[in-house]
């Protein structure tokens, strides 16, 4: 590993807040003007098992986690066990030695756990430890970890900082020589955000006022960051009994005029497909979140993959418009969410933004700066008279009116209707008019075709002969795996409609596509839409992610195949 | 007032209950607008199934959604602009069955709309199979040799689910029923109303309902008696059986328009 | 039309019996030995409105009804208006008197309201005045007539065989010359059958002891039917509360090892989806009756349409194998159903019988013989000890025990699961075993497709240049569009996994491809799994079926294009 | 006997309520397997969240289901075959929420099998989420400002509901639990029983239910009783609220085994 890269792994019990810790180690990072990514690896249980977190640091951008580190930090035996090979040759293993059975003498071992409960009391923590090594070991201003840990740890101040005086003791007593001293850093510009906190964000920006979800992982950090931004962003979370109340609720909401969303993983999304197909039967701008994790049915609740490529692109019966985007980054997570609200508003019809547990709640250093998406077109100024909720238009897509609201008069009748209707939303059996309805919706789709070119609907990194194809959050990883061996990648970051123009060139080519599914979905979806032959297929379907030098190796391989 | 009316041809059965349910509707619509409701701010939402007819036959805004859903997207709408009046009319199937859920939790939640329930005790536009509320031995396509299952009791059902006004009415009773759909539809809070709508095709108790039905004298004073006087089959009582001011949902969670542009709003994410 | 099909079409309100005067009609011509196709055009309403019924009758099978009469019965005003121009050169329109403000001195008049109200009482309906009629034309044998009408209308027997009399009486005032004069034939070898008869009464032959359900239109009458059948068939039908809950119930009664299926359109289907692929996790050999109406959401409750292709072909979130096929004819739905049946159980997978209301609900007389489909292999002998649900096997299939049954002992422990799991069925987590399950469920995709070449996965009818491909009931349409035009028609019957292998030889090929949908899905699927490039596409999509000459005008115009 | 265990990790929390749900459960199938219930007759059912992980710590057989629909799988396995006995393991989000309307129609039908309620109020597996019975004001990621909604009161729900054995149990009682369990399993109909299940890493509601938890004298004369003893809070009362007998539904729809071979079959659709 190029030493411009210096990586963390926490690893202990769920409880014993190995996120928590990763997350300040990534602030503390970002502090002395560092570039993070952060990723958690956890189950699906509340206390015990075994959680861990890694945070990888750099001076330039990262686009992954590293698997080999610099410091790891086993709050308990297992840890030990599972991560001790996972050290680079210069790297530092602190261990807890209230629990290391299988520690080694190359590790060094700290009482983490009774000086947690000298400082707080029986229920004693030991995340903080994690935080005052890594600030040791990359030689951090103690001012700067005791400010950190005040602001962090604020729950319990006062033991937090016990904690870190008797711990500060011990690590003095061993007299380590730090692997990096790195200093503060004027206010950094980007802060620490998800994936699903940037999709939460981007929609807001593009007006999200309400957010219909049932919880499920791992979607389920939209809900709970947006719920928490209850007063402060006026957007309200509802945690519905269902997700089929979630999306229906969703629908009633757009009727009546606000921009709102659904989130979920594959399993709550396959319960609102009859709404789906509503939202197209009715042109509802519904914005959908689908995070992925392995299927099928409940599946690995915990990990990512991409199985769900197909069902996302097939969802609902009956034919109707729909758009399907899946962010290739973390910048993109935010534009895209705001740009698919965009999108759905001004074509009336669903709208699905694909993303994976990995680029879901994976959490890296991101600058939002201004060049944000400009207001798209509306269609919210209809004639004044004579309304019609299906009025059939040149483009198909019809003006909308709410109820009781100003762009709305007491003359007015607005009617939405999961039948085949006239163009006044009244019910309708007959041959012709099922017809027209069908042409109309038939319109909308070219229309949405043209709107998207409005978008960036394809990323290209890198350069090389070899061509890589990839979608969502595989891009990253191999954005990262760039850095060890060169080849050009081509993300199309629309699914449907597929920006053929864009990528006419690579009509017929061989390219390598790299997925994490069992079967060459995303492969098969190319070889469909323009030709592209496998050279060879990169399949992942463990639920976890790539180290990007593993992945780099596996293409230099598949060139040779 | 707009005319209620959309010119949309009735295809209910001649004799069938909901023609009764429109007219009270209508009688309600008009009184409400009377008492300064603007028809503007009156929305509909309805079910799949005969009952569901009644969105094409009212000028009203509105959606006609999906099978058991209604009630669903009626709070969806609530929830988008709490000012508005929100009516749901639903089937038995749709409301108590496929829809039982949602039934439950708008009135758990005590959100403020109304859904009238067109109880016709069977599956009326899918050619009478038997319901949640068909009577034991009921004989429809799905069951013909007698459906085998216990009706719920819709009044003491929505009770135990925290509806903090329930109320029954009969088709045949327009003004009756009218008086009940404006008192549910100013209550504060979720409203239903159980309305016995006779099926001449598939389950006509005309007779039954005009022997038996009977106004009750006084709102019960307690769960307990409603219960008592909801379950009674010798008389069936029409009337109110519970109304009770209790936390409104939305206003429980304080809900506010956010009038913020999209710069504004990107700027508080920059800040 | 040539004269060899003579065709009868009833209309009137719903509630007049129309469609129980077709059924009766075509049980008498029948009874002559003639062979009938049916269809019933109605809409979602109990009384009022406008139903038609059609019965063609040939002197060989007829694939289709026709469009076009040689005798009307028109019960009222509206259906003068509605069908008035249908009639054939020499055919006669009778309308009912008491309703016929439209009709011309062509037409025959009839006081059919009056006279059942003097048989019947004030709620006399007019059904039988259609059966009457037609016996009349046709020069039915008039104890022929009686007999049928004792059996047909035993409800009010002798209402009915006063009107009988009563409408004799006037028509034979009328003096009339009949159009045919058939007379009863031997015992026919053929019974009247809908399709939705068909697939209920295959998957019963095949096995079948429960059926779970919810009713919608045009899947409803598979229920209906099987209802009827409990003590005669002991089949059990369970109206569930809901789609959800009819599915998630057939998979708790697969795993209690009784064959079961369940049924609905597209609307319930998109409910099921969560338990479909939960089929796919738990390797439930789920068999599922899907029949189509154009959607999207509620669309168009009683009309016909092929537009969920592809949503059957990608239910379910997560990767697993499944079966799609959808016959192309009556006796390919009884034949179909229990190959279905089998096949899931032989792979343990879910499969889908793709239909749509024009099948379903069409009804023609079919001829159930012998040559019915040998037992399937099985897989139900797993070996004596150390039980493991998903063992791995070199098929990937694993033994199936069963809870309480014969074939487990007491110390079988039978674990289904619906997260990823373990031999055993205990849920894992852990990498290797995901990738070991995922592996075992891509090997029963191997051995799925081995095992559907068993049976007959394609079609072809006809001879001609011109090369045609559709699926489903279009076939039906096609094969008697080809009486008035020759043409070769290639039908797919399995459309996955997809028959490769038996349509290699069109490869890259051009052809008119014929389907119910607005937009051409199914020429894009053959597109994609065959390079098969469209001559012409023909869509319909108002609902309804084609008139056959209609059609091969058509198809002859295509050939030009 | 089988040995129950399977050797599975086990990832509750340390004090985990689920735990002596574990316990009893083993204890009710030791004695069940006593009184001549083969273990192969015992089948069971859950859905997804914590409580659902006792599927993989019990050596039994069963379909670890979907989320909310473990009780529609539940039917399925009885209707197939009668004879067993089945058991079902449902989360209070699980069951009255995502899944409410199978657990009511069960209750409905009076199928003959039992539901076990794990009522920790929360949704425990996805870190604490407001359940249909987090009591108002209770603050999880999804409420962070406080859940408004009134929670449903199981005991009162599934009496309205039908179901025909409705018993309550507390998870530190593993006996009186165990000996509910037993009853409920032996019960012909529908048995609901909930459990008061603390979290401790949620809703640790451990004191308040050592203080207040008493068991019941006698099982209530009527319903009326039953619901006021049922929503007592002062005291919250431990076991049988209801029990009756009514017809089940196996029985009812007259369920039998069809023997036929496929030859016999096609005969008779040939006759
Ligand atoms: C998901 C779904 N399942 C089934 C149907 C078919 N369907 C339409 S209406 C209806 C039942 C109607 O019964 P009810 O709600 O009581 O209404 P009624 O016709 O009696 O007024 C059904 C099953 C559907 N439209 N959608
Ligand atoms: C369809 C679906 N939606 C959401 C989830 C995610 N999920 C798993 S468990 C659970 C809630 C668990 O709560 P509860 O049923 O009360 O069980 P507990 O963990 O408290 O025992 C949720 C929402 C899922 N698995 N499936
Ligand atoms: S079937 Fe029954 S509910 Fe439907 S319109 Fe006719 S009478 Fe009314
Ligand atoms: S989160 Fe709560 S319910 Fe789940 S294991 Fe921990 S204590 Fe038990
Ligand atoms: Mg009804
Ligand atoms: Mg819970």
């Amino acid at each position: 590993m190029p030493t411009e890269v210096f990586s963390v792994m926490v690893g202990g019990k769920a409880g014993e807040g190995v996120k928590k810790a990763a997350q300040v180690i990534a602030h503390l990072a970002m502090a002395c003007g560092k570039h993070v990514f952060q990723e958690d690896d956890y189950q699906s249980l509340i206390k015990g098992g075994h959680n861990f977190s890694i945070v990888s640091i750099g001076d330039r951008p990262l686009w992954n986690s590293y698997k080999q580190h610099d410091l790891i930090i086993s709050f308990d035996d297992r840890s030990i066990r599972t991560h001790g090979l996972e050290l680079n040759p210069a790297g530092m293993h602190f261990c807890n030695a209230d629990d290391c059975a299988s520690a080694d003498d190359s590790m060094i071992r700290l009482p983490m756990t009774s000086l947690a409960r000298d400082s707080y009391g029986p229920n004693g923590n030991v995340s903080l430890a994690a935080v005052v090594i890594f600030s040791k070991v990359c030689g951090l201003d103690p001012d700067l970890l005791e400010r950190t840990i005040h602001k962090e740890f604020s729950r319990d101040a006062t033991g937090a900082i016990t904690y870190l005086k008797k711990l500060d003791f011990v690590l003095n007593q061993l007299d380590l020589s730090p692997l990096r001293s790195w200093h503060q850093a004027s206010e950094p510009e980007s802060k620490l955000f998800s994936g699903n906190q940037l999709i939460a964000l981007g929609a807001w920006a593009a007006g999200l006022d309400l957010y219909f979800s049932y919880p499920m992982t791992p979607a389920s950090s939209i809900l709970h960051y947006l719920a928490l931004k209850r007063d402060s962003h006026k957007v309200y979370s509802i945690h519905a009994e269902s997700e089929l109340a979630a999306a229906n609720m969703a629908i009633g909401a757009c009727f009546a005029g606000k921009r709102c969303a659904v989130g979920s993983s594959g399993g709550g999304f396959a319960l609102m497909q009859e709404a789906f197909s509503l939202a197209g039967m009715v042109e509802a701008p519904l914005l959908c979140f689908l995070s992925s994790r392995p299927g099928p049915a409940t599946g690995v609740s915990t990990y990512t993959a991409q199985e769900d490529l197909f069902f996302a692109l097939n969802q609902g019966h009956g034919e109707f418009p729909r758009i399907v985007a899946s962010p290739d980054s973390f910048e993109r997570a935010f534009t895209l969410a705001a740009e698919l609200m965009d999108l759905a508003w001004e074509i009336q019809t669903p709208a699905i933004l694909l993303t994976e547990k990995h680029l879901s709640e994976c959490a890296a250093n991101v600058h939002l700066d201004g060049h944000y998406l400009p207001d798209a077109p509306d269609s919210l100024n209809p004639k004044k008279e004579d309304y019609k909720r299906y009025a059939i238009t040149e483009s198909g897509v019809s003006p909308l009116k709410f109820p009781g609201c100003a762009n709305s008069t007491d003359a007015d009748v607005i009617k939405w209707n999961s039948h085949e209707h006239l163009e006044s939303g009244v019910r309708t059996d007959a041959a012709e008019q099922i017809v027209a309805m069908k042409n109309k919706r038939k319109l909308k789709a070219q229309s949405l075709s043209l709107a998207t070119k409005r978008y960036q609907r394809i990323a290209s990194y890198g350069e090389g002969t070899t061509l890589v194809f990839a979608y969502g959050s595989t891009a990253l990883e191999l954005r990262e795996a760039m850095k060890y061996h060169p080849f050009k990648l081509i993300v199309p970051i629309y699914l449907e409609p597929f920006p053929e123009e864009e990528l006419e060139a690579y009509r017929g080519k061989e390219a390598i596509i790299v997925e994490h599914a069992s079967q060459a979905n995303f492969a098969e979806f190319l070889r469909i839409k323009l030709g592209i032959k496998a050279k060879a297929n990169i399949l992942r379907y463990d639920g976890r992610s790539w180290d990007s030098i593993e992945l780099a190796k596996l293409i230099r391989e598949a060139e040779h195949a | 007032m707009r005319n209620l009316n959309t010119g949309k041809e009735n295809t209910w059965c001649v004799g069938c209950g909901n023609f009764g349910i429109l007219a009270a509707i209508k009688k309600s619509i008009t009184a409400l607008n009377e008492d300064n409701i603007p028809l503007a701010d009156i929305v509909i939402t309805c079910g799949i199934g005969c009952h569901g007819k009644i969105f094409d036959y009212l000028n009203l805004s509105g959606i006609y959604g999906l099978h058991g859903r209604a009630i669903a997207t009626a709070q969806g709408i609530k929830l988008a602009n709490p000012k508005l009046k929100v009516i749901s009319f639903g089937g038995d199937g749709d409301s108590l069955g496929e829809g039982l859920e949602h039934t439950l939790f708008a009135a758990k939640r005590n959100i403020d709309l109304t859904l009238i329930l067109h109880n016709n005790g069977n599956y009326g536009l899918t050619t009478g199979q038997a319901s949640p509320l068909s009577y034991m031995g009921y004989k429809g396509l799905s069951t013909p040799m007698g459906n085998v299952e216990t009706p719920f009791n819709p009044i003491t059902l929505l009770i135990e689910a925290g509806a903090t006004f329930v109320a029954r009415g009969y088709s045949a009773r327009i003004d009756h029923l009218s008086t009940l759909i404006q008192k549910a539809v100013q209550h504060k809070g979720f409203s239903f109303i159980e309305v016995l709508q006779p099926c001449v095709s598939y389950n006509n108790n005309y007779d039954l309902y005009n022997d038996r039905c009977s106004l009750l004298e006084n709102t019960p004073q307690d769960d307990e008696q409603a219960r008592h006087l909801a379950k009674a089959t010798e008389q069936i009582y029409l009337g109110v059986f519970k109304q009770e001011l209790k936390p409104e949902y939305c206003e429980s969670i304080k809900l506010q328009d956010n009038p913020q542009s999209r710069t504004e709003r990107m700027a508080q994410i920059l800040r």
